[in-house]
């Protein structure tokens, strides 16, 4: 018997649909419900924030890095400040580093909890994300007591931070840490249990170890697959190597398959108890002292070029910057978490149907404007 | 209300000339005309007021306040929405079958509100006691999915043919076990008809007759019905044909202004047909403590019963919904074949062969009493 | 002429209007709805002729089961149906042969069968329907069931190996 | 046995979640209803959720007080989206008290005719307020800046009266050969 003839259908999906999570186009190919292939379609939110880097000063560039990841605007400054550190060779205060680690894994839990949020909205329980974001609420008012804004926070300077805490923040921090831990159980059982959300996603869209390394995934995208690699551990950088704590990493959570949407999922929810006991380990021997390390008021770092990475929530953000010893960079590349999570969407997606293909999108936590800087 | 109404036609014979010649029809025609626009517009309250509920229970579950501003507490929010959506652009798509797009909502209303005929909502307060009421309300709400089917194709939307399929598959899996776990309820009442489905099951305290109670399979046949209920009605977890993450928003993607205001009126009212339903077959219906067919304040509290129970079950439906992710279309399937369709199988056999040994008696009543 | 003599009349032009628009109408899926049409008001008659169960039934089955399979699988054909498809005209002859052979069975059968004087009694049906078939009518009954049992697992049989051959 | 594991999860797991929801339902929400409840007021008085208001450096809009403006110039350099526009006059020399905690003093011989923030633009990212010398551009708590019109996102900080005035005392000290003292505390006790 002659198999059936099927039409395959093409369809679009976004740039404006509900679950793409910002401005991302695909071109579906289907076959009926399965998909034979889709195709990403990236640059809706292209704002050319590499050529705009290399027209403004080092240090005016900073808000910019605010807009490359709105979720986690903290670790995006972290990582530009620390790349024209390693430049221009400026020694961060201890106190400023702790300030930076507090506020990073602090950002870390917030964008964590959207992404967790969002992949069950995916999955068509919009509660759990609304609880998420009614726990993100209150880190963004301690960043807003902190420095002033609640999304855009350009907290980090070149050779520290902008602001001291307010007095009594950090029994602030401590008393969120204290009601926001038990919060992760109650989330867990209002949908990280649920069978069904499970069974939508344990055995779905698996990422091998050598498929995750070899299409350069990074971040809990590449640890849901197994590969325990985090930059905080393996390429240490700011006060990360004096502090405890572990990296979760997937390993086929709920008789699942290793690296299936579940273990990414999994892997960022176990990543909010560790960044809640970093921060802990630092509220509890934060120094007193500076917050700026004396950095020239016009920025001329020597000619040199840097490549520095750091993790970010959505993995390895890296700035390689090339400095001519003008006040502006000669050249900048960003190389972000989504964009190696973008182009294995492609590949991950085949066969798989449409309603997992939004479970890969939420798992791999991707960001528009992350994709496309 | 019958000799009621009988008083008031003779006036009426009296008071208009030439209304004395007409044949009986007319007055016929003209009681069903009465009657169906009062079901109408009983119908449109509920629905329209269970979309106001549904969105403050839905705000309050999501720490969130849900809406406020219109009347006390957001009350005539559903009338408010009504209005601007009667305003509102209607547009038909170029790329739309015209006529069956702008049938299909249509259908939709039809045989949701259709099924609102037949409920009991207490001994003497129903429009019509059909003797096969259960099959017409399967029968009838069957046009619901045509007209999503319709609906979906109609507006040449690939999203919404994806959400019309996928509706139609779905609920004819789920009209198995649906049907399987109304046999059930049917095998212990012993009759088609809802009214008498209710008598039937009149017991001690008005409780203890209930079908729930007369066998244990009849207890988990229940819990069958009501999730096939809720997959047929399109309802997280079950609300693929909508799925707005996946399908946009399925099989209404493309409908706007007054013709989306049925498609969602009609889920709401079936919010409510669940919640009658599932109460009619298994929960005694309008049966109740105090409940009485046969004096008129009895009557009254039975609907009194009947309210309260259909309205338990919209708030677990909303409750439901706004707690579970939904499923994938194969889970789904699976989810009908392979466990729903054999466990009412099950309780289908189970509940004959219960009362082949212990006869119709109440569950509660075996077990006091003993064998 | 009576009530129910006229919603005869109504409901037989309706279900011959309907039967007529599905098949002079080119559009495949209009097509499939104007059957939809048509068996709605078959169920009407049947409501007609006092027959509650078996208009309940007509409804349940072909209107919500089996009309919408038909529905399902035209919507599936290539392009969505909107290519009206032509009505050739080559087997005219024969088509016209085989309606007349069958118009003359069924005329045949209407005259033939002593039809009762007047409309049955409105009393339920269901009960003398089921005693019905588990007595003077049991076995076609049952080889019904044997019928859509072999259906059943033959059209399992033939998904399975679809499946397969992927 | 799988199967009947599977029933299980699923009903426990349900329920389980659904206690979650039932419990949110009977909390207090924690929206901030904003026009009635003031964000301003430390207390929020009117709400019962867990949220803070409008805290003490909340980066609203900026404002520029321009009598301790020297018209240095480095906000605008600074600014990554150019859209603070200063244009300044050569007058007398003054010192001014500046606002920051230290209270140092500012030499001052420009006085600024024109200082516009094109609100539109501005990303409230802070910048300038650090590299001021004397603090005069800062940041208000003020965040509700809807506008019909955009040209009014653009908030001019010296009106045409105040800009003439300034650049006529300019050309009458450009006219005399050496500033004086007197006029410059006139100037002053004006503003004042």
């Amino acid at each position: 018997m002659s198999p059936l003839q099927t039409d395959i259908w093409t369809l679009n999906m976004g740039p404006q649909h509900p679950s793409t999570h910002g401005v991302i186009r695909f071109v579906l190919k289907t076959d009926g419900e399965i998909i034979a292939d889709a195709d990403p379609d990236v640059g809706f939110l292209h704002r050319g924030l590499e050529k705009i880097a290399e027209l403004v000063p080092y240090p005016s560039f900073m808000p910019y890095t605010d807009r490359l990841d709105y979720l986690a605007a903290i670790n995006m400054n972290w990582a530009w400040a620390l790349s024209i550190e390693r430049l221009a060779g400026i020694e961060v205060p201890p106190r400023a580093e702790h300030l930076r680690v507090i506020t990073a894994e602090l950002n870390r839990i917030a964008s964590h909890l959207i992404s967790v949020g969002a992949l069950a909205s995916d999955m068509g329980a919009f509660t759990p994300f609304v609880h998420a974001l009614r726990d993100r609420e209150r880190i963004n008012d301690l960043f807003e007591e902190l420095c002033g804004a609640r999304l855009t926070f350009n907290y980090c300077r070149i050779g520290g931070v902008s602001l001291d805490a307010p007095p009594g923040w950090f029994d602030r921090v401590r008393g969120f840490l204290d009601y926001y831990e038990p919060m992760i159980d109650v989330f867990n059982r209002l949908i990280t249990d649920n069978k069904i959300f499970v069974e939508r996603l344990r055995r779905v869209a698996p990422v091998s170890a050598e498929m995750a390394i070899a299409y350069g995934l990074v971040g809990p995208n590449l640890r849901g697959s197994g590969v325990k690699f985090d930059l905080r551990k393996d390429e240490p950088y700011g006060i990360y190597p004096q502090l405890e704590f572990e990296v979760p990493v997937g390993r086929g959570y709920r008789d699942g398959v290793l690296g299936s949407c579940f273990d990414r999922y999994m892997v960022r929810i176990e990543e909010l108890r560790q960044s809640i006991r970093i921060i802990r380990q630092c509220l509890d021997r934060i120094p007193e002292g500076e917050i700026q390390a004396k950095v020239p008021k016009v920025l001329r770092p020597a000619k040199g070029e840097v490549y520095c990475r750091t993790e970010a929530p959505r993995g390895e953000v890296g700035f390689y910057v090339i400095s001519n010893g003008e006040k502006t960079p000669a050249r900048v590349k960003i190389r972000t978490g989504s964009w190696s999570a973008m182009s294995i969407i492609r590949e991950l997606s085949k066969g798989w149907m449409i309603a997992d293909l939004v479970a890969i999108i939420g798992s791999l936590d991707v960001i528009a404007p992350e994709v496309d800087r | 209300m019958k000799e009621l109404l009988d008083q008031l036609i003779a006036l009426a014979v009296e008071k208009v000339p030439l209304l004395g010649q007409a044949p009986d029809w007319v007055f016929y025609l003209l009681w069903m005309l009465v009657a169906g626009a009062a079901l109408l517009v009983y119908a449109s309250l509920i629905a329209g007021i269970t979309s106001w509920v549904e969105r403050r229970i839905a705000g309050r579950m999501q720490a969130r306040i849900g809406p406020n501003r219109v009347g006390p507490r957001g009350f005539f929010q559903w009338i408010a929405d009504g209005l601007k959506s009667l305003f509102k652009e209607d547009v038909t798509p170029a790329n739309a079958d015209k006529p069956l797009f702008r049938l299909a909502p249509y259908l939709v209303f039809t045989g949701m509100f259709g099924a609102w005929a037949v409920l009991p909502y207490s001994a003497r307060l129903y429009a019509a006691d059909l003797n096969v009421g259960i099959l017409y309300v399967m029968a009838i709400t069957s046009l619901v999915v045509i007209g999503i089917l319709m609906g979906g194709w109609a507006s040449g939307n690939k999203w919404g043919l994806f959400g019309a399929l996928r509706s139609s598959a779905q609920i004819v899996s789920y009209e198995v076990p649906a049907g399987l776990a109304i046999a059930t309820a049917v095998a212990l009442s012993g009759s088609l008809s809802l009214q008498e489905m209710v008598r039937a099951q009149a017991g001690p305290l008005g409780i203890l007759g209930w079908n729930i109670f007369k066998s244990p399979f009849a207890l988990v046949a229940f819990f069958v019905y009501f999730i096939a209920a809720v997959a047929e009605g399109n309802r997280t977890p079950f609300d693929l044909p909508e799925a707005e993450s996946e399908l946009v928003a399925g099989y209404n993607t493309e409908y706007s202004g007054m013709r989306f205001v049925f498609f969602f009126f009609a889920e709401w009212a079936n919010l409510f047909l669940i919640g009658a339903v599932s109460t009619t077959l298994f929960l005694g219906g309008w049966q109740g403590p105090l409940a009485n067919p046969d004096t008129w304040w009895g009557v009254m509290i039975g609907a009194g019963w009947f309210f309260l129970k259909a309205c338990f079950f919209v708030f677990v439906l909303i409750w439901i919904r706004w707690t579970l992710p939904r499923l994938r279309v194969d889970q789904l399937m699976a989810m009908c074949w392979k466990y729903l369709v054999p466990i009412a199988f099950v309780c289908l056999i189970g509940t004959m062969l219960w009362m082949s040994v212990f006869g119709d008696r109440a569950f509660f009543g075996l077990v006091a009493v003993g064998p | 002429m009576n009530l129910t003599y006229l919603a005869f009349v109504v409901m037989s032009a309706w279900v011959l209007l309907a039967a007529l628009y599905v098949v002079t109408t080119r559009n495949v899926v209009r097509a499939a709805y104007g059957l939809l049409a048509a068996l709605f008001g078959i169920a009407g008659l049947y409501v007609i002729f006092a027959a509650d169960f078996l208009a309940a039934v007509q409804v349940l089955i072909y209107v919500g089961g089996v009309n919408i399979l038909i529905i399902f699988g035209v919507m599936l054909t290539e392009h969505l149906g909107r290519v009206p498809f032509r009505l050739v005209n080559f087997n005219l002859f024969p088509a016209l042969a085989a309606c007349a052979l069958v118009a003359f069975a069924l005329v045949l059968g209407v005259l033939i069968y002593p039809w009762p004087e007047s409309a049955a009694s409105y009393a339920p049906t269901s009960a003398r329907i089921g005693q019905m078939f588990l007595t003077k009518y049991l076995l076609p009954f049952e080889v019904a069931s044997v019928l859509l049992l072999v259906v059943l697992i033959g059209a399992v049989a033939v998904a399975r190996k679809e499946v397969r051959d992927e | 046995m799988n199967y009947f594991r599977n029933i299980w999860e699923a009903i426990s797991s349900i329920a389980q979640g659904m206690a979650v929801t039932l419990r949110q339902f009977f909390t207090k929400p924690e929206t901030v209803q904003y026009p009635e409840v003031d964000v301003l007021n430390p207390r929020m008085p009117g709400y019962s959720g867990h949220l803070k208001p409008v805290s003490e450096r909340f980066r609203g809009f900026l404002t520029v007080d321009t009598t301790v403006c020297i018209s240095c110039n480095q906000c605008a350099h600074v600014c990554p989206v150019d859209c603070i526009l200063v244009e300044s006059e050569k007058g007398p020399k003054t010192t001014v008290n500046s606002l920051r905690p230290d209270g140092k003093e500012s030499p001052k011989t420009r006085y600024p005719v024109q200082f516009d923030i094109h609100l539109g633009r501005c990303m409230y990212c802070g910048l300038c307020t650090e590299v001021c010398p004397t603090g005069c551009i800062h940041f208000t708590r003020e965040f509700r800046g809807a506008a019909g019109e955009y040209h009014k996102l653009i908030h001019h900080f010296i009106s045409p009266e105040e800009a003439e005035r300034v650049r006529k005392l300019a050309a009458e000290e450009a006219a005399k050969p050496k500033p004086e003292k007197p006029v410059a505390t006139k100037v002053e006790a004006e503003k004042e």
